[in-house]
């Protein structure tokens, strides 16, 4: 369960919350001359990215509110939120990977152990 | 020693054993071109090489496999095998899996401990009666077995579930499909991966596709961890990680993937019979051969490949066990995991040609594709080896959500597995 | 005093006896016990069978790393408990427990003829066998799995409480071992709120076990304890929780712990408003790991008969519980820490039938130490094999050469216990749910963490510091850190002075297993599920060599103590097998939970009659008392028919329905759901949101209409009532409520927030009354007098007006094709109201009706249920609703989906009435509809289902909605009914959807 | 036409009585008179202000005069609640009249269940995700929250100690006054039978 920081109300339990798929999905307008493939492309394709995702959260048991979140699906590390309107925050999103280029704590089984350790990673 | 059979466990047993070769070989790189190159060990993945190296003479191909061979959805799926699903186009590919399982374990000379021991879909409200008997009806006219039964036959057929009339979600009645049942997993993917091998095709594990060579809306060949790799035919299986896979030919899909978790109990001696659902009370229960009741419900909300998900899906799932099973709170929960599981609007799967010549797509199976996995892997075959869906697989192409010719199955695929 | 107990020492209470059974023979233990330490104190150490070869299983471990000696605890149906650890276990007077998988008895076992074909049947040998002919595993499996499983479940419901509690913390210190101990003081002294939990019934971990030799500020180890314990206790931030597990570390440092409130006590002695578990939710700011480090076996020919016990387990039942595990002790190792435990289980009486060590260079200190108590040593020597049925009585000991072959003579050594130390795997496996990442360590042979991924600390011996001193500094340290790291000041701890002469295991020579020298060994690692040496070589020879498939191929670490001895062994003999590095070979995954939990404490307080809230309209009460038969809509109660005495509910249904047409009918309404929406732009939000148009609805007038998603297909419908020019009240169906305000919230926030529109749920507001009938308007005009009859009123028009000072509204629309009103008050009001519709209607002989009849008139009238007639894949064209979707307006949600090739199909399937030829015949709901009078072969063509179906009292005919293949064009038509494969299909025509129409139904 | 029978009104947890703990007590606020004001915060703020008398609360507060108390829900949302007599939903809707604002009258839509006690904080704690610690949740303090199944706005009140009202849909205060009767169990609340035994459609 995450915690998820409300803009308005704080960090909250997930359980407070509606998930609602990825954000920035533009609704088309209306164009006599749509395909139904650009009109499939907004009902139902996703890009479901593996890497840092803007998704869409309501507070459902809070403030009713519709906003925004970064977080990553590798590791399901969250980076921030923001309100609808907003553009997302900068993050920094580097994360420290492995040898066969799977980032740490996503959940390959390559990465549960590591190779080298150096002074003070033991924290 | 390949063959597997009493006779010669007995001759090995004499032996210390000594003789039983490596079930799948042991590739560890892939040769520099295929025929054809299956990206993903998973069982549908396998059964795919094994049928198009069965069935179309293609040997010359490899399954590249960026983990170990089992270890995605294959490795954490509940095993609910069963083939009631409500449209002709589902109840066909699903059913023609289930003929497949029956004589799967002899057909790849492994045990897959192929168990029919009957699935029971429970209905709590008219509603839900309503639903579950118009899909027995259509599964009867399909020629698929499944039939209802009313409260008491349920609990003839499932002693322990309490169908008492005064609990908070009463248990009308529900289908039942005898020939369902359930497998032991691993065992179907180790069974194709031996018998793909033993026709010659190459299973690499450790290795993940990283790109796709495409020429001229051709592709020619796919990069890996390992090395590059030529092909004219790059069939993709990977499950949770179908839009990853999509990505690299610039393709988008219908696709989100989501966590599924399941967990099993500490091992009792045998009480559950069969394999029970409930998708207002969402939890499905049945027992392992070793004696676990595996549990699983529905997805976590949000997208993620970490196979993990939140605890409080498995604390609503214990309280709707505690509906259907009050005897069963004091066996213990011995480990919980997570899936990556690939789900499609419509609750129907994507076996797909794509824009991009040569490059096909099997996906989008969700939380019920175990089931499938035989069927899957034939006509998915027969779509590389000759470039068109054959009449099962052809409902499931990618178009269809642009035409809007779904496969609706969310009623028979709630709770799906 | 029983044979093995020691006169003295250790925190049992010797004057307070307390009697238990074991397989029905009585044991005596004292409080303070563990099933384990009572039945060694009494000289019994074998508990069960293992899963697979049913051998005789003792005692290994003394906590919850414990593989194999698992019991039945408690008898009967609902209370007895399968796979109890007796090393957890504390005893009870009247506790009765029992061996499991063993038949007929513990003794003689039939299972263990499995034992005898140990040959042929190898990790992984099913999979070989039992294929084939075609329902061979039908016949194999039974056997199969009645010789699997280990103890039995309960068979009745359980009769327990539990519950969830949630806390946030800043520091949770988990393990109350020296390094968890002083984390909390320090984290504590600092100011923060800290939680301090272990699972064992004590604080202390292994000091509990520790001899008197070490002091901390010159007291004993338990007396420190107790004094730093009660310090802690002291302070208000600190909260301690003995008999807790933290079994599972999830995201955001939420960790799940798992506290047994009462399975300790005789049930006379439990609190009674304790539940019997709690699991505790804590949200910590940081997490302390002290979970200690966790001792780990050796491989040997024959290592699993009962007697032969890890050696620190051994130590800690002399020291912790005052029961010797042997008189005549053999200790095998390869390490110091070993050492160490023989010098104090000899201090504490026993002979030391020796120490074997297997490493080529030992400690002069401690050959001489040994010398000096004249103990006979073995040194670069293994066991090769060991004789004993209930417990180990001698053990073969043969020098191991350069290759770690054995040569040279076998040497007979007796012994009642071998204590074995392979060394310690850090704890790590809370670290590892976290996913923090491991790291090999040579010098103890074991994983320890070295990244941490959450805002967590390891310290202590699960962070691979074995000496007390480490531990202790550890401690002091992760506990400041996290304070700090919360944002508390540090303040400072008071030194601590540590003697101890104790050895460590922090030089670990990397042993996995000991060859037998003789081609046969059965050594096992695993010893729940029954694995050997062998069998993860086998799995490696056969190509399962990733650790995740020997795991499965073997079940290796499977079981319910999840390798918590044996995992890292196993590693190390695959490592070994491919002459791979341990890293390489890496771990299997640590998943939660961290010991097995009860998933009655999963579930907490939720279960039964809490388990979902029971939703009743205001009305609730009067239904019940009217012996109403009710029915759960998602989590609402409605009242679903009222059969009088004698009457079965379907005679009941028909009797209402009818008196719905014929008198008046009254039908609680007051789930549908009701959304206030306020604000300029309400009607183009309504244009939006629906498929028709509503900028030109009148004040008072009232609208019915349709919701798509944007795929098209009809998601919820009902009637919004214009209140103002910027005013409307919306209903949506009982079900759909909550859905659907989200919905509306979801595009006005998000796409079209420059809308003045604003939302408000009002369901509950009001109390809902459907009258219905001929005669109901009369029934309206002596209660509310003029101006509401069928001519003054229009249909689908609402007025605002009040009863005796009680503001009501009354909206003229039907859901019957009757004429009705559906009259709403406030909620508290409910009651009021409508039992004074019953008292004026009972002139009109006014009739409550329930939801079937509900269903079964407004399917008479043809109109649609969503859910019913709909399921997801249905448009308003496909209802033949073309009226309803607008051509006019501009946009709306879904309408483009309505445009698509698959759409605009004419032979989908649409909405049609169904009459059946015989009128008497009701098909059944669900069923098929087919072309042909008789079923042909399957697969059988399908036209379509029948979506409701009654038999109507008002036409006095069966009659049946269903969605038909291009049904609009075959009206007319004769179509069959399929019936389940009991009879023939039944005929009928496709007609229109309204039955009541004039002629529709002849 | 005829007499009708006087008016009576039926709270939603009318079939309750108190209960009493050691060191935490729990009822029903009947009755009360609740109001919903959605719109901008400020234009509301005034409303209040003029209204009720009362400061308008800042984000996840709520403030309280004599008569009313006003619950922060949202950044565009207020509640309002009052005493039986003051009919308030009718003057915030002139008050708020031609601005882009909604009042609703939600007086039967929920109702309010008070507990108190100095073991008040650890019965919600076992419902509550929140942290309840005084520091964290203190006099003035309010969420929206859920309990299990049901979404609740939890206050802390400032005219006592401890004191919490939870205000609850209607329908679901059976099934929450039961569950905190349950979690109170332990501080000495007698368990409260769901009323159930309705017979259910076979
Ligand atoms: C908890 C859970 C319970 C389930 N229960 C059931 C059930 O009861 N009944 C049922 O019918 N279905 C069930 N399912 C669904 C079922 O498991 C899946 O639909 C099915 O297994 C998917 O097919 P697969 O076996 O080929 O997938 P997978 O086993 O996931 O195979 C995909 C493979 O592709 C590999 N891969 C991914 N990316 C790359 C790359 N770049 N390069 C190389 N390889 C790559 C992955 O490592 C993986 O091994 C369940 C799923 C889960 C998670
Ligand atoms: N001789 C050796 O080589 C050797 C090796 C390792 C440890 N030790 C000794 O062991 C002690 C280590 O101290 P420590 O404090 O690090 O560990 P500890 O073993 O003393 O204490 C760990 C405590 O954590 C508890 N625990 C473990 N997992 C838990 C969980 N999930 N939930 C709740 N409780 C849990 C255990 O019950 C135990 O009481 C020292 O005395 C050290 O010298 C000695
Ligand atoms: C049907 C089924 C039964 C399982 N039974 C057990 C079991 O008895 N013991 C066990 O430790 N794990 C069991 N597992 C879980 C696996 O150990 C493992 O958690 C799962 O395959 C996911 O892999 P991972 O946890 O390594 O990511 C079972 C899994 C499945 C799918
Ligand atoms: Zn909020």
């Amino acid at each position: 369960m995450f915690i998820i920081k409300c803009p308005y109300c704080g960090e909250r339990d997930q359980s407070e919350f509606t998930h609602g798929g990825e954000a920035h999905i533009d609704r088309p307008e209306w164009r006599d001359d749509m395909t139904d493939a650009e009109w499939s492309d907004f009902v139902f394709l996703r890009h479901n990215e593996k890497g840092v995702i803007a998704e869409r959260w309501m507070h459902a048991a809070g403030c009713g509110k519709w906003f925004n979140g970064l977080r990553s699906t590798i590791t399901d590390e969250i980076y921030g939120f923001y309100k609808i309107g907003e553009k997302p925050p900068k993050v920094d999103t580097a994360e420290p990977a492995t040898p066969a280029g799977e980032l740490l704590g996503s959940g390959n089984d390559a990465v549960k152990v590591v190779a080298e350790l150096s002074e003070g990673d033991a924290k | 020693m390949r063959n597997y059979s009493v006779m010669n466990l007995l001759k090995q047993g004499l032996k210390g054993h000594k003789d039983w070769e490596p079930a799948w070989g042991l590739s560890t790189t892939p040769k520099d071109s295929y025929d054809a190159v299956i990206i993903g060990g998973g069982g549908h993945g396998l059964a795919t090489a094994y049928y198009m190296a069965k069935e179309h003479g293609m040997t010359n191909i490899a399954v590249i496999e960026k983990g170990w061979i089992g270890g995605g959805n294959a490795g954490r799926n509940t095993t609910i095998i069963r083939s009631n699903y409500l449209y002709d186009e589902s109840a066909a590919i699903y059913d023609h899996a289930l003929d497949l399982w029956k004589t799967l374990g002899r057909e790849l000379n492994y045990n897959i401990m192929m168990s029919h021991r009957g699935v029971l879909n429970v209905a709590h409200d008219e509603g839900e009666a309503r639903t579950i008997k118009r899909r027995v009806e259509a599964n009867r006219l399909n020629g698929i077995e499944a039939e209802w039964l009313d409260a008491k036959q349920v609990k003839e057929f499932c002693p322990l579930v309490n169908i008492s009339p005064d609990v908070r979600y009463p248990i009308v009645g529900g289908s039942l499909q005898r020939s369902g049942g359930s497998n032991r997993h691993d065992a179907v993917v180790w069974a194709f991966a031996r018998a793909a091998h033993q026709l010659g095709v190459d299973i690499v594990q450790q290795c993940e596709v990283t790109g796709f060579k495409i020429e001229g809306g051709q592709i020619t060949g796919l990069s890996t961890t390992k090395g590059d790799i030529k092909t004219p035919k790059v069939a993709s299986v990977v499950a949770g990680h179908s839009s990853v896979m999509a990505k690299m030919a610039d393709l988008k899909l219908p696709i989100e993937s989501h966590p599924l978790q399941a967990l099993v109990s500490e091992p009792v001696k045998p009480i559950m019979p069969c394999v029970l659902m409930s998708n207002q009370v969402h939890v499905y229960v049945s027992q392992s051969d070793k004696g676990g009741m595996v549990i699983g419900a529905g997805i976590d909300p949000y997208c993620s490949y970490s196979q993990r998900g939140g605890f409080n899906i498995i604390e609503e799932q214990m309280a709707a066990v505690m509906e259907l099973f009050p005897m069963m709170s004091r066996l213990r929960m011995v480990r919980q995991w997570g899936g990556i599981v690939d789900v499609c609007p419509d609750a129907s799967p994507l076996i797909t040609k794509t824009p991009v010549k040569g490059f096909y797509i099997n996906a989008g199976w969700g939380t019920g594709g175990w089931k499938a996995t035989p069927g899957s892997g034939h006509v998915f075959a027969d779509l590389v080896a000759n470039d068109e869906p054959n009449d099962i697989a052809a409902p499931f192409t990618m178009e269809r959500f642009a035409t809007g010719k779904l496969v609706a199955e969310h009623g028979a695929a709630a709770v799906a597995h | 005093m029983s044979t093995y107990r020691l006169d003295k020492g250790g925190l049992i209470d010797r004057t307070k006896p307390l009697r238990f059974t074991f397989d029905g023979k009585p044991v005596l233990g004292f409080e303070g016990d563990t099933i384990a330490s009572a039945m060694i104190a009494n000289g019994q150490h074998m508990v069960g069978r293992s899963f697979k070869y049913h051998r005789p299983r003792g005692i290994l471990g003394i906590g919850s790393e414990e593989p194999a000696a698992l019991v039945q605890m408690g008898d009967g149906n609902a209370e007895t408990t399968p796979n109890v650890r007796v090393t957890e276990q504390e005893v009870f007077a009247g506790l009765s427990v029992r061996s499991q998988n063993a038949w007929p008895s513990l003794e003689f076992d039939v299972g263990r003829m499995n034992d005898y074909a140990w040959r042929f049947i190898p990790a992984g040998f099913y999979y070989k066998t039992f294929m084939g002919p075609p329902g061979a595993w039908m016949m194999f499996e039974p056997i199969i799995r009645k010789a699997a499983g280990l103890g039995k479940s309960p068979t009745e419901a359980d009769p327990d409480n539990y519950e969830h509690v949630n806390r946030h913390c800043d520091v949770l210190v988990i393990g109350g071992g020296p390094s968890g101990i002083m984390a909390a003081e320090a984290a504590s002294l600092a100011g923060a709120r800290v939680i301090l939990v272990d699972e064992s019934n004590q604080l202390g971990g292994q000091l509990l076990g520790e001899t008197t030799e070490t002091t901390l500020n010159d007291q004993e180890p338990v007396e420190w304890v107790v004094a730093a314990e009660a310090a802690l206790r002291a302070r208000e931030n600190v909260t301690i929780l003995n008999r807790t597990t933290a079994f599972g570390y999830y995201a955001e440092n939420f960790v799940g712990l798992w506290e047994k409130c009462t399975d300790h006590l005789a049930p006379s002695d439990r609190p009674e408003r304790a539940p019997r578990e709690r699991l505790w939710r804590v949200r910590a700011k940081h997490v302390v790991l002290a979970t200690g480090a966790i001792e780990r076996s050796i491989a040997f020919h024959e290592n699993d008969r009962p007697g032969i016990m890890l050696a620190s387990a051994a130590q800690t039942y002399a020291y912790r519980y005052g029961a010797l595990p042997g008189k005549n002790i053999l200790v095998f190792a390869n390490n110091d820490a070993a050492w160490t435990n023989a010098f104090a289980l000899k201090e504490a009486g026993a002979n030391i039938a020796g120490i074997v060590d297997a490493r080529p260079s030992i400690d002069a200190g401690l050959l001489a130490k040994a010398a000096e108590v004249s103990i006979d040593l073995f040194p670069r020597s293994g066991i090769v094999g060991t004789k004993g049925h209930a417990r180990v009585k001698e053990a073969s000991i043969r020098t191991l050469g350069e290759d770690g072959q054995p040569t040279g003579a076998t040497k007979q050594v007796e012994c009642d216990l071998i204590a074995v130390s392979g060394g310690y795997n850090p704890n790590v496996s809370l670290f590892s749910q976290s996913r923090g990442k491991l790291k090999y360590d040579e010098n103890i042979a074991g994983f320890r963490p070295a990244h941490s991924w959450q805002k967590e600390t390891s310290a202590g011996s699960c962070n691979g510091a074995f000496d007390l001193a480490s531990c202790l500094t550890e401690g002091v340290k992760a506990g400041t850190n996290a304070a700090i790291a919360v944002g508390f000041k540090e303040a400072k701890v008071a030194s601590l002075t540590l003697k101890s002469n104790q050895k460590t295991a922090a030089e670990t020579f990397e042993l996995w297993d000991v060859p037998s020298g003789t081609g046969i060994q059965r050594a096992w690692v695993d010893l729940q599920n029954d694995v050997t040496a062998k069998d993860l070589r086998l799995a490696v020879q056969e190509g399962y060599s990733s650790v995740e498939h020997a795991k499965r191929y073997t079940t290796m670490g499977m079981g319910t103590d999840q390798g918590k001895t044996s995992g890292v062994t196993a590693f190390g003999i695959l490592a070994q097998t491919m002459g791979k590095s341990i890293p390489e070979v890496g771990v299997t995954t640590y998943r939660q939970p961290y010991k097995s939990v009860s998933l009655g404490a999963i579930a907490g307080q939720h279960m039964g009659e809490l388990y979902a809230p029971r939703r009743g309209t205001p009305m609730h009460e009067w239904h019940r008392e009217a012996g109403a038969h009710f029915e759960t809509v998602g989590d609402w109660l409605r009242a679903w028919v009222y059969p009088q005495t004698g009457e079965t509910w379907q005679r009941a249904v028909q009797r209402e329905s009818k008196a719905a047409r014929t008198g008046i009918g009254i039908l609680d309404a007051s789930t549908l759901g009701k959304i206030d929406i306020r604000g300029k732009d309400s009607r183009e939000f309504l244009n939006r949101i629906y498929t028709n148009a509503w900028s030109k609805l009148g004040i008072g007038k009232c609208r019915y209409g349709l919701m798509l998603k944007e795929d098209g297909m009809v998601f919820d419908d009902g009637v919004t009532t214009c209140l103002a020019d910027d005013h409307f009240h919306m209903t949506t169906t009982s079900g759909g409520a909550a859905g659907v305000l989200s919905h509306l919230e979801d595009y006005l926030q998000t796409e079209w927030p420059d809308l003045d529109v604003w939302c408000t749920s009002v369901t509950e507001e009001w109390a809902v009354s459907s009258i219905c009938g001929p005669k109901c308007h009369q029934l309206i005009a002596d209660l509310f007098g003029d101006g509401y009859g069928p001519d003054d009123m229009p249909f689908m028009t609402m007025k605002e007006t009040e009863l005796e000072g009680v503001p009501v509204r009354i909206f003229r629309i039907s859901f019957t094709g009757e004429h009705s009103y559906e009259i709403n008050v406030p909620s508290e009001y409910g009651r009021w109201f409508w039992d004074t519709l019953m008292e004026h209607g009972a002139q009109y002989d006014i009739t409550p009706y329930g939801t079937e009849a509900m269903h079964l008139l407004r399917a008479e009238k043809g109109f649609i249920i969503v859910g019913q007639e709909t399921d997801g894949t249905i448009t308003p064209h496909d209802l033949r609703m073309d009226w309803i979707v607008s051509q006019k307006k501009g946009d709306f949600v879904g309408k483009r989906s309505l445009f698509r090739s698959d759409t605009v199909r004419k032979d989908r399937h649409q909405l049609v009435g169904l009459i059946t030829e015989d009128r008497s015949k009701v098909v059944d709901e669900g069923a098929h509809i087919i072309a042909t009078s008789t079923e042909p072969a399957p697969p059988v063509p399908m036209l379509g289902h029948v979506t409701s179906s009654y038999y109507s009292p008002n036409i006095q005919r069966s009659i049946a909605l269903a969605l038909v293949k291009g049904g609009g064009d075959r009206m007319g038509e004769t179509v069959y009914v399929t019936q389940r494969g009991n009879g023939e299909p039944i005929q009928a025509t496709i007609t229109d959807v309204d039955f009541l129409a004039e002629g529709a139904a002849s | 036409m005829t007499s009708i029978k006087a008016p009576f009104k039926q709270s939603p947890l009318g079939h309750r009585s108190a209960l009493t703990g050691d060191g935490v007590q729990m009822s029903e606020r009947a009755h009360l008179n609740k109001t919903m004001l959605r719109g901008d915060l400020e234009t509301l703020g005034s409303a209040v202000a003029s209204v009720a008398g009362a400061n308008a609360p800042t984000a996840s507060q709520s403030t309280y005069t004599k008569t009313c108390d006003v619950h922060w829900i949202g950044p565009d949302t207020l509640m309002v609640l009052a005493g039986e007599g003051e009919a308030l939903a009718d003057s915030f809707s002139s008050e708020l009249d031609g601005k882009a604002c909604q009042v609703a009258n939600i007086s039967n839509n929920y109702t309010v269940i008070e507990l108190s006690g100095a073991r008040a904080r650890d019965v919600l704690q076992k419902l509550s995700t929140l942290d309840l610690d005084a520091a964290a949740f203190g006099k003035g303090a309010v969420a929206g929250t859920v309990f299990a199944h049901s979404n609740v706005v939890l206050a802390c009140r400032l005219d006592a100690p401890d004191t919490f009202d939870i205000v609850i849909r209607r329908s679901h205060a059976d099934y929450l006054w039961c569950l905190i009767a349950d979690a109170g169990y332990e501080y000495g609340f007698d368990k409260q039978a769901i009323v159930a035994g309705e017979t259910l459609r076979q």
